[in-house]
């Protein structure tokens, strides 16, 4: 009854053996806070959204076949949806994730409504739509959100920077847990089998477009959540958080992890922005450059990204 | 997974190592930490920035008040949250005394932020949003908002008391000097400007549309636009034959020199307000320029003199001694290229002259001096 | 002129063609029949390198085809007349067969000569062509190739009668050409083919002249109809 | 009669934007390939150009041969694409899309190392500097009629010549014209090197309207890929009108409700999507 | 059961079918042959819920459905297999029909489900695979074409449709498999409407043929009726007594 194909790198392994990786590796960055100092803890903090993030697009490309280019959306709703709470209704980090949830949901249905009734490069160029006409609102609901500079008096969480790094990896480790088992649920399955075949799907009753719109609003449910860590740690959200290149950016993630697993493309979100912050400070102008070699390198290098393996071919 | 555990591991380590590099700032050198474009659509702005502040040391022995001066650039890619990251490190990693730079102002905003809870001071450099600046935010490039004031006053008494049609970038920079615009002229006597036409931020490749939607009874067009679309516009006005129909007056950043040698011919003839001019007449300045000349072959931009300032600010500011935070509030005048100035009391704000200035033969000739306004 | 040895292909990992062999002697034009599904589309595209045959032998005079890629078999002189024709639509008529025409004795008078009623038809799209029009212009841009080989697939497939008539008239009418003609359209392929072979699950199991098939309605109820 | 003047102007964005973007869709016809790199291509020819002749008015000869020149560097440029995307032939458009966007970062950021990351522009030629009747560029006249003599050989080499219905059937059944001899790899490097050449090609002749800066290329891309996406995908007709549409959009849909200016482009494109789900000119598959 | 009335598709100028009417009743096996292109597969279409008619009724089981949806036939127990294998190529076998399942149930939009009716489906699902002698773990994409095609057939028996359409079942698979599979068939207890080229399955399995040619119903009977028809056998294998003459 196992997907098998699907889980690409990690089928290779015992689901036990998966589990104990998992629980070493949470350990592991549990200790991080004795380990690091405080900005390289904000910064691994800051690179877990975004890998949750990369997971929760990766839902959406690589186990629903919708390319977005639009998913940044989700980050700005979520952030957004997290700083306006924090600075209206309550300093509870903990309402504000499910304010930001709960906002994600909303706007996964009003936009993802219409998006799932395109498919493949239309769909990639309908989200970027989406995207940019989110930039736009941000940008001019400016007595809401602060306009192009930014959402700014959000008061601080009062968390540390420890503290705030817990919260966080709690928030991205039961994320990414939430995407696992949905993906490996009864909807989860639903979602591939309406990327492998529609026509199929529709013969055995599936209502096609719902199944491709469930997939829309995990993904960005989960997306917003990532959101509301990146304002949370910040305390800052502005229109930038919603550009298309956030998006590109996610999607790189994603291609680099391996579209057809959730953990690689976190472990690529958590690295690209480790490795960006590194080679940026090392090389200044020059890491942009770099960063391109690294996208074509890997195109080559790994096929199939960090931990993904080809899925079957149909005959 | 094994693949994963093993990434992890790599990433932890290379997160950890370097962390030794950290050293505690001691008494004797002053570290300064810069956010600058070095890449984005800013990076323009971001090259004479980093120039400036280097030739600025460079000038000055490689020392602020006295002491070793260490620069740190940061790239902030024209991205809040990456300034706010750089902010993070340059506070908690570098331990810098002092942040500068900030071309954007949302980077800005958000550095202000972070720099704010990591206690800080930050000298900006060159964004321009008007809620900037209080307790630990000093300022040596000006607001929008006084930006367009000043331009508002002179337009009343070069241009007349009515008429007035203002025309600007979608965005907080271009709506807050169409304000201070607004403001200025009609306090000072001229009657509530006739049209206000906005055009969307970054994405305008052509005017001609919204040109065309200048009234006719229109006297005047007052205009804000930076960067690329400075060039742009310049370009279709003239083009347009908009220059034989409407009197204009710009900000400082349609005749910058950044982007005049891109506009060419048609920025002949075009008046100004800025605060700074390559051609005004005073010792600080005609230093600068040549040095600057040596360096670049160019005309210094207002970038490029803020940068330099920001650099001054610090410079006296460590001269005095003792919490650099309360010595930037206390340096008082500046002698700076572009005339006298001081910062405010309350926002750390300049103080300063603006300059009306045409663009004729190759520099913008200062044609009127604008003093500050005591009501501001 | 044609031999093929054991030839085997297939698409993915199923296997079609069961050591496939047969001859086809120069110049005759040999009728390959059998029920839907048996391998008969897939032996020509196998034959055309449009399937990469898995192994065996094809040996066009003196050259051995197997291996080579659909290009350099289209320049040992194979040419196929698809199944569902397959004419560019986007091209008109005259353009097909002016970017299909070769050096050779073919030329495009010539097509139109065959095929009077896509003369008429010169400046319309491929998909503005009837079937039957479709297949003269998928017929006429092999022709135009002046095939050593000709591949026809199934040319009959939904056409009218009256359509496959005329068709059966040109292609009877290109004597000396060889052709290998897989057809359901019992009618047609014997007006047109010199030879005869069935095929049944991807291996050959019968062969004759036209002239012993036609003495043999057994066989043909035994590999192709309906009461068994 | 300013509205007139706004939609002749659309006329000639739209034209710039046939020039850029019917590569951008020939291209991903012939090749199934979704090439990200084509806005640093543009940003590549209009530095090239910056680079050659710098910012002052030239002869219109010499600014011809700089296009000119840009036409050859975006062969050499198409070349190497070619030889980049040839191992990635089965790998889908996502992995194509990295690489491509790899080479895009590669490109433009290696134009902003060469030349600077100041904002710059292309004069318009000689002669062509000034404004007719002193209301409307001269240049963008030139621009109409370069962008229609392009358009229409365009058309002509696609539609009329054998080239063209090569490329046309190799569009619609590569397998078939393999069948028939035709070396489709070759025509597939043509079309891979037209269509790099006239992307370089709309850089000079946009230099002028768009200017020089960091970010170009990105914002370039996203205009081609919305036209190639109204019109719908791998065709020319579907390229020009896509073209011709939000050059309209882009000029006298602002002057018509500014309001909503900053929406509109892609509001126009969401609205085509939803209403045509293939574009205006595109096939159903 | 089902009843059709003067259902037709258009393309273009072709009528892919053209005017059919018939009706099957409850527990029947139909059989539609007929030569390629007669129309056999465009009207599965129909029924289906795939392709709209030009024009015509469906009713199924005494309702008119033909606006209705496809998905929503399949959940009133119209179930189908297509002519060429129509899998989740990239999911296992066991995850093919376990969708059918879930979709039967009610359950394949629900988050998760518990470990008993986890169990209770991997039974059902084992079930058909075994009944269609298929094993669990590979990737449809890998099977044969033959283990394709009763993967095909397992699906839709996973759905216990009230009314089974199978296109071309037994296309491409050997004798041997083709016996065994008309075996099946035969033991299943549900109404059928079947077409296959494979008249030794077809004449197996059937208890009504219809024959189809060129969009429209020329016969219409018992499979001895058919075997018997020269109407039927000069469309199989042409006018036959011109060739053997």
């Amino acid at each position: 009854m196992r997907e098998s194909v699907m889980r690409g790198g990690d089928a290779r392994m015992s689901r036990l053996t998966r589990r104990l990786a998992f629980a070493a590796a949470l350990v592991l960055l549990a200790a991080m806070p004795y380990m690091l100092d405080a900005y390289r803890l904000d910064l691994l903090a800051g690179g877990l959204a975004y890998g949750l993030m990369a997971a929760s697009l990766a839902f959406l490309v690589g186990h629903g076949g919708l390319p977005s280019l639009g998913h940044a959306a989700f980050l700005g709703v979520g952030a957004y949806a997290a700083g306006l709470t924090a600075k209206h209704v309550t300093p509870n980090v903990a309402l504000q994730l499910l304010v930001a949830i709960a906002a994600g949901v909303l706007f996964a249905l009003l936009t993802g409504w219409f998006a799932v009734r395109t498919r493949g490069f239309f769909f990639l160029m309908f989200t970027l739509a989406i995207g940019e006409i989110a930039v736009q609102a941000a940008t001019r609901s400016t007595r809401v959100t602060g306009g192009d500079n930014g959402l700014a008096d959000i008061p601080p969480t009062g968390l540390d920077v420890v503290t705030f790094y817990w919260w966080a990896l709690a928030v991205v480790a039961v994320g990414f847990g939430v995407l696992v088992l949905l993906r490996d649920g009864p909807l989860g399955r639903s979602i591939a089998g309406a990327r492998e075949n529609e026509a199929r799907m529709a013969a055995l009753g599936y209502h096609v477009t719902g199944v491709r719109l469930a997939a829309v609003v995990i993904a960005g449910a989960v997306c917003a959540a990532g959101g509301a860590l990146v304002e949370q740690k910040d305390t800052f959200v502005a229109p930038t958080h919603l550009e298309i290149g956030v998006s590109v950016l996610l999607l790189i993630m994603v291609l680099l992890g391996g579209r057809q697993t959730l953990i690689g493309p976190l472990i690529a979100g958590v690295g690209l922005i480790v490795l960006r912050s590194v080679t940026s400070t090392a090389l200044g102008e020059l890491w942009l450059l770099v960063e391109g070699a690294l996208f074509v390198i890997c195109v080559y290098l790994l096929p199939n990204g960090l931990l993904g393996r080809r899925r079957a071919q149909a005959a | 997974m094994r693949h994963a555990v093993l990434a992890l591991l790599v990433l932890s380590v290379s997160a950890c190592g370097g962390a030794a590099t950290q050293s505690a700032a001691d008494d004797s050198t002053i570290k300064v930490g810069a956010i600058v474009s070095q890449t984005g659509v800013y990076s323009a702005l971001g090259d004479d920035m980093e120039t400036a502040m280097k030739l600025y040391l460079e000038g000055h022995g490689n020392k602020l008040g006295g002491k070793q001066a260490e620069l740190i650039v940061a790239d902030d890619a024209g991205n809040p949250e990456t300034g706010q990251q750089k902010a993070k490190q340059l506070t908690l990693e570098n331990k810098v005394d002092v942040i500068t730079g900030l071309i954007a102002s949302p980077v800005a905003v958000a550095v202000a932020k972070e720099a704010g809870a990591q206690k800080t001071p930050v000298v900006i450099a060159n964004a321009g949003a008007d809620a900037l600046g209080g307790p630990g935010v000093f300022r040596v490039s000006y607001t929008n908002y006084m930006h367009g004031y000043a331009a508002g006053k002179y337009a009343v008494e070069a241009y007349g008391k009515e008429g007035a049609v203002l025309m600007g970038a979608d965005y907080s920079a271009g709506t807050e000097t169409l304000k201070g615009f607004e403001d200025g002229y009609t306090k000072a006597g001229g009657a509530k400007p006739i049209k206000q036409i906005l055009t969307p931020f970054g994405k305008t490749q052509n005017f001609q549309p919204y040109l065309s939607q200048i009234p006719s009874e229109a006297k005047f067009l007052y205009t804000f636009y930076a960067g690329g679309e400075a060039i742009t516009f310049a370009k279709n006005f003239k083009q347009f034959g908009y220059d034989s129909k409407i009197k204009l007056l710009t900000c400082q950043n349609i005749t910058d020199e950044d982007v005049l040698q891109a506009i060419g011919a048609d920025a002949e003839g075009i008046t100004s307000v800025g605060l700074y001019s390559p051609a005004l007449d005073n010792p600080e300045n005609a230093a600068f320029v040549s040095m600057w000349k040596a360096k670049t072959g160019k005309n210094p931009s207002v970038v490029a003199l803020q940068s330099w300032d920001a650099m001054q600010l610090i410079d006296k500011a460590a001269a005095a001694g003792g919490s650099l935070s309360d010595a930037l509030a206390k340096v008082g005048e500046i002698k700076s290229p572009r005339g006298t100035f001081t910062l405010d009391a309350d926002k750390h704000n300049p103080v300063q002259n603006w300059y009306a200035r045409t663009y004729e033969g190759g520099v913008n000739k200062v044609v009127a001096t604008i003093p500050p306004d005591p009501a501001s | 002129m044609l031999t093929v040895e054991a030839l085997t292909s297939g698409y993915g990992q199923g296997q079609v063609l069961h050591e496939a062999a047969m001859e086809l002697p120069p110049g005759k034009a040999v009728a390959v029949l059998g029920r839907n599904g048996v391998g008969k589309t897939t032996f020509v595209h196998t034959l055309m390198g449009l399937v990469k045959p898995w192994s065996g032998s094809i040996r066009l005079g003196d050259d051995e085809l197997a291996g080579l890629d659909t290009r350099q078999i289209a320049r040992h002189g194979v040419r196929i007349v698809p199944q569902g024709r397959r004419v560019y639509r986007s091209l008109t008529v005259e353009e097909t067969l002016a970017i299909s025409s070769g050096p050779g004795e073919w030329t495009i008078e010539r097509v139109y000569e065959l095929f009077p009623s896509l003369a008429a038809r010169r400046g319309h799209r491929g998909d503005q062509l009837s079937g039957g029009e479709q297949e003269m212009l998928a017929i006429g841009r092999a022709l135009l190739g002046n095939p050593r080989l000709l591949l026809l697939d199934e040319p009959s497939e939904g056409l009218a009668p009256l359509v496959v008539e005329e068709l059966g008239r040109a292609l009877s009418s290109l004597e000396g050409m060889s052709i290998i003609l897989v057809e359901q359209n019992l009618h047609l392929a014997v007006a047109v083919a010199d030879e005869v072979r069935c095929m049944v699950k991807g291996s050959f199991v019968y062969q004759a002249t036209t002239a012993e098939f036609r003495r043999d309605p057994a066989a043909a109820k035994e590999y192709l109809g309906v009461g068994s | 009669m300013s509205l007139l003047v706004t939609a002749f102007d659309g006329i000639a964005f739209g034209c710039l934007l046939f020039v850029l973007a019917v590569g951008l869709t020939m291209i991903f016809g012939l090749l199934d390939v979704l090439n990200l790199a084509h806005g640093a291509l543009y940003m590549a020819g209009g530095y090239l150009a910056f680079l050659v002749i710098g910012e002052v008015p030239t002869s219109l000869a010499v600014f011809i041969g700089v296009a000119l020149l840009a036409v050859v560097a975006g062969l050499v440029l198409g070349g190497g694409l070619s030889v980049a995307i040839r191992p990635l032939t089965r790998r889908g458009h996502l992995d194509q899309a990295l690489l491509t966007m790899g080479l895009a970062i590669l490109l433009s950021e290696f134009l902003l190392q060469v030349a600077d990351r100041g904002f710059h522009s292309l004069a318009a030629p000689r002669g062509l500097d000034g404004s007719i009747a002193g209301s409307y560029p001269a240049y963008r006249v030139a621009v109409i009629v370069a962008g229609l003599a392009i358009a229409g050989a365009t058309f002509w080499i696609f539609e009329r010549t054998r080239a063209g219905a090569l490329v046309r059937a190799a569009v619609d059944d590569p397998e078939m014209l393999a069948a028939s001899g035709v070396n489709v790899r070759r025509i597939r490097l043509s079309v891979v090197l037209a269509g790099c050449a006239l992307a370089t090609l709309a850089g000079v002749l946009g230099g002028p309207l768009l200017n020089l800066r960091a970010g170009l290329d990105t914002e370039v891309l996203v205009l081609a890929l919305i036209v190639i996406v109204v019109g719908g995908l791998a065709s020319i007709r579907g390229a020009a009108l896509g073209a011709l549409l939000i050059g309209q959009v882009q000029t006298l849909g602002v002057a018509l409700v500014p309001e909503l200016a900053a929406y509109l482009l892609f509001a126009v494109m969401a609205a085509v999507l939803l209403w045509r789900p293939a574009g205006l000119f595109g096939r159903a598959t | 059961m089902l009843r059709l009335h003067e259902l037709t598709m258009r393309f273009g100028a072709l009528n892919a079918v053209d005017g059919v009417s018939l009706s099957v009743g409850e527990g029947e096996r139909r059989a539609l042959i007929g030569p390629n292109g007669a129309g056999k597969s465009t009207l599965f279409a129909m029924i289906a819920g795939a392709l709209r008619p030009s024009g015509g009724t469906i009713e199924f089981d005494g309702q008119d459905v033909t606006g209705l949806p496809e998905h929503r036939r399949a959940r009133r127990g119209i179930a189908r297999t297509f002519q060429h294998s129509s899998l989740f190529a990239g999911l296992s076998c066991a995850e093919n029909v376990a969708l059918a399942v879930r979709a039967r149930r009610g359950l394949g939009m629900r988050a998760w489900l518990g470990s008993g009716r986890n169990m209770d489906i991997k039974r059902e699902v084992t079930g058909y695979l075994d009944l269609m002698e298929l094993s669990e773990e590979r990737p449809a994409g890998a099977l044969s074409h033959g283990e394709a095609r009763r993967l095909e057939v397992a699906m839709a028996l996973a759905q216990q449709p009230r009314l089974l359409l199978l296109d071309e079942p037994a296309a491409g698979m050997s004798s041997a498999e083709s016996a065994r599979f008309a075996e099946l068939i035969q033991n299943l207890d549900t109404t059928l409407l079947i077409v296959e080229h494979d008249l030794d399955v077809v004449f197996a399995v059937a208890s009504h043929v219809t024959v189809l040619a060129s969009g429209k119903v020329i016969a219409d009977g018992s499979p001895a009726e058919i075997k018997a028809s020269a109407e039927v056998e000069r469309v199989y294998l042409g006018t036959a007594k011109e060739i053997w003459c």
